[in-house]
């Protein structure tokens, strides 16, 4: 098995090095196809780590997402006129360097002095998880024993979608975010897109379900749901929907709101604040996140969509 | 039968890293986009299908054969169809310059 | 047979590099998304190989969903590259 | 060196590459993406501690493993909110640079993005 640490070595070395091409490339956009590649590439680093919960995560909103954020943006800004920027002078870059060395340097020598043995929470972790009926301790963790942690991160969210919306201008409120797609998809395009979210929307229910047990949840299915629906919005077969619409809003606090309302129950029914009644964990736990796969598939297209940039309809 | 089972993977897996190879050298040899193209996208793809073929006897359950099965298909009609994409966006390029 | 999938799995990756150099160099944006291509195929390849060899359960679910992911961000890319090629995105003949 | 020390020593490598991206690139765009880079060094710290605490039958401690992923979520809606002021701030001024006063910096040799 020594050959491990060959390829782990490697693995690393091209990770760096996709990692400072996504700083140095000149255009934006190379260097955010690099970004792409190196949170791919980042996976495989993540499954060395026995965390293929995370792995499929980082990818898919860590790199996936956030780089068709940055090149949809990056489009917008380019179409609306040049981006012209001045970079910093010479001294002010070795000073940088100089900075990013030291504060690496320093984190290297913690990773190098991590205390022995290391702590671990992975015991109590195993102790309540047949309570929960889950086979996957990382849905555990997030759904059970975070679950407050888990519920407020869904109210970022939704506050994150508060303050993309409310930088529109007022003639546009409650409009439709401005479509992600060209105005003539190709048909190679329309064809890829039935092929292929029909196949994605099964994969996406498919990793939230067996979540449960197995690698996966709500995040993970979530965000391949969210991706679908952005590909379709790219082909034109539907446009961004208005912010002012109802099923829209309601979609956006499903997650939180059923979340916080089974918290709630759970002071009456068993007797404390996000408390799950014993041996109803299991359906519980897969109710909310059913309600949270939906708010993160809207939520994240939304995010991307941007502001309103249409008039209402009246 | 567990032997030629892994002589099975064997052959199929080092099929597969050859293909990637002549992927990788069709990148770096090939004059322009477009070919480059046609190496990256067909012989990975090949690539891809003959490791997963060699991984096959190692999975545990059926599902987990069709999930290996369904990953590869997914990615041969992605594959076929993005590199349609691009090499429109290629030749649409060629043409503007 | 472990070690046989950790060279597989580092000999394709090794491909995946020498590919990504080439691609990410360019010329041009259209050559730079085949970088997500390239991982899309000799990325998933390796990872099944690891996780084969290293025994990391459910990885197939990773690589479904890797797959689908770098489908997702190609046509992004070619979207928003086209979008702000030379001409504009009205006057499509096809 | 085993493998997790080493992805650890990666994530280090990251936030550094990172910040140096975040100060040195001009453009707004390119700074959100440098930030991204920094916070995926910082999970894979997390990573290696999990990966460490391996006990108990599970080759992970599932619980930093947990807060990395709600730290992704989190990270992802920060940098939507981060792009959506830029085009604003964009829309406003027709320039999209953090620079107090970019009219006195001419733009540089054309390198840069067009």
């Amino acid at each position: 098995m020594n050959l491990l640490p060959v390829l782990d070595l490697g693995l690393a070395i091209l990770v760096l090095a996709v990692a400072g091409w996504t700083i140095a490339a000149r255009e934006a956009f190379g260097a955010v196809v690099g970004y792409v590649a190196y949170g791919l590439l980042l996976s495989i680093v993540w499954v060395r780590l026995y965390a293929p919960d995370v792995a499929l995560t980082e990818a898919a909103i860590g790199s996936g997402v956030t780089g068709v954020l940055l090149v949809t943006s990056g489009a917008r800004l380019r179409r609306a006129g040049g981006v012209e920027a001045a970079a910093p002078g010479l001294s002010q870059r070795v000073l940088a360097a100089a900075l990013a060395v030291l504060v690496a340097a320093a984190l290297a020598a913690v990773v190098l002095m991590l205390p022995e043995p290391p702590p671990t929470l992975a015991p109590e972790a195993r102790e309540g998880l047949a309570a929960t009926g889950l086979g996957n301790p990382v849905t555990a963790v997030l759904i059970a024993y975070r679950s407050f942690d888990t519920m407020l991160e869904k109210v970022v969210l939704l506050l994150a979608v508060v303050g993309v919306w409310s930088v529109a201008s007022d003639r546009f409120w409650g409009g439709a975010p401005a479509p992600l797609g060209r105005a003539r998809p190709q048909g190679a395009l329309i064809f890829l897109d039935q092929a292929l979210v029909p196949l994605g929307i099964l994969v996406g229910i498919h990793i939230f379900w067996v979540g449960a047990d197995e690698p996966g949840g709500a995040f993970q299915g979530g965000a391949i749901l969210a991706a679908m629906w952005m590909i379709v919005m790219i082909a034109r077969l539907t446009g961004p929907p208005r912010v002012g619409a109802r099923w829209l809003r309601l979609a956006l606090i499903a997650g939180p709101a059923v979340f916080l309302a089974v918290g709630l129950a759970g002071l009456g029914i068993a007797g404390n604040f996000f408390a799950y009644p014993a041996g109803f964990a299991k359906p519980i736990i897969l109710f909310i996140e059913a309600f949270m796969v939906l708010t993160i598939a809207v939520t994240l297209p939304m995010l991307v969509a941007g502001p309103p940039r249409r008039s209402p309809e009246p | 039968m567990s032997v030629a089972l892994d002589l099975f993977s064997l052959v199929a897996i080092g099929l597969g890293a050859f293909f990637f190879f002549a992927g990788a050298v069709g990148l770096l040899r090939f004059p322009d986009s477009l070919t480059r193209l046609h190496a990256l996208t067909k012989a990975d793809n090949l690539g891809l299908g003959l490791v997963v073929l060699g991984l096959l006897p190692r999975v545990e359950s059926l599902l987990d054969a069709l999930r290996l099965i369904a990953i590869w298909a997914l990615i041969q009609v992605s594959g076929a169809s993005t590199a349609q994409l691009i090499g429109r966006a290629l030749s649409r390029r060629g043409a503007a310059e | 047979m472990n070690s046989v999938l950790l060279v597989a799995a580092g000999f394709i990756l090794l491909m995946v590099a020498a590919g990504l150099v080439r691609v990410l160099r360019g010329p041009g944006d259209v050559d730079r998304m085949m970088a997500v291509q390239l991982l899309g195929t000799g990325g998933i390849a390796s990872l099944l190989l690891i996780a084969s060899a290293t025994t990391v359960a459910g990885v197939e679910d990773v690589a479904l969903g890797l797959a689908l992911l770098a489908a997702f961000a190609s046509i992004a890319f070619v979207n928003s590259a086209e979008t702000d090629g030379p001409e504009s995105s009205e006057v499509d003949p096809g | 060196m085993n493998a997790s020390t080493l992805a650890g020593l990666v994530g280090a490598g990251l936030v550094g590459l990172g910040l140096y991206g975040l100060i040195v690139n001009p453009q707004p765009l390119r700074k959100i993406l440098a930030f991204n880079l920094i916070g995926s060094g910082v999970f894979l710290m997390f990573g290696i501690v999990a990966r460490r605490g391996a006990a108990a039958g599970f080759p992970f401690d599932p619980v930093p493993q947990a807060m990395v992923i709600t730290g992704i979520v989190v990270a992802f809606a920060a940098s939507a909110l981060s792009v959506a002021l830029i085009l604003r701030l964009y829309e406003e001024t027709g320039t999209a640079t953090l620079d107090s006063d970019p009219a006195a910096k001419p733009p540089d040799d054309g390198a840069r993005d067009t």
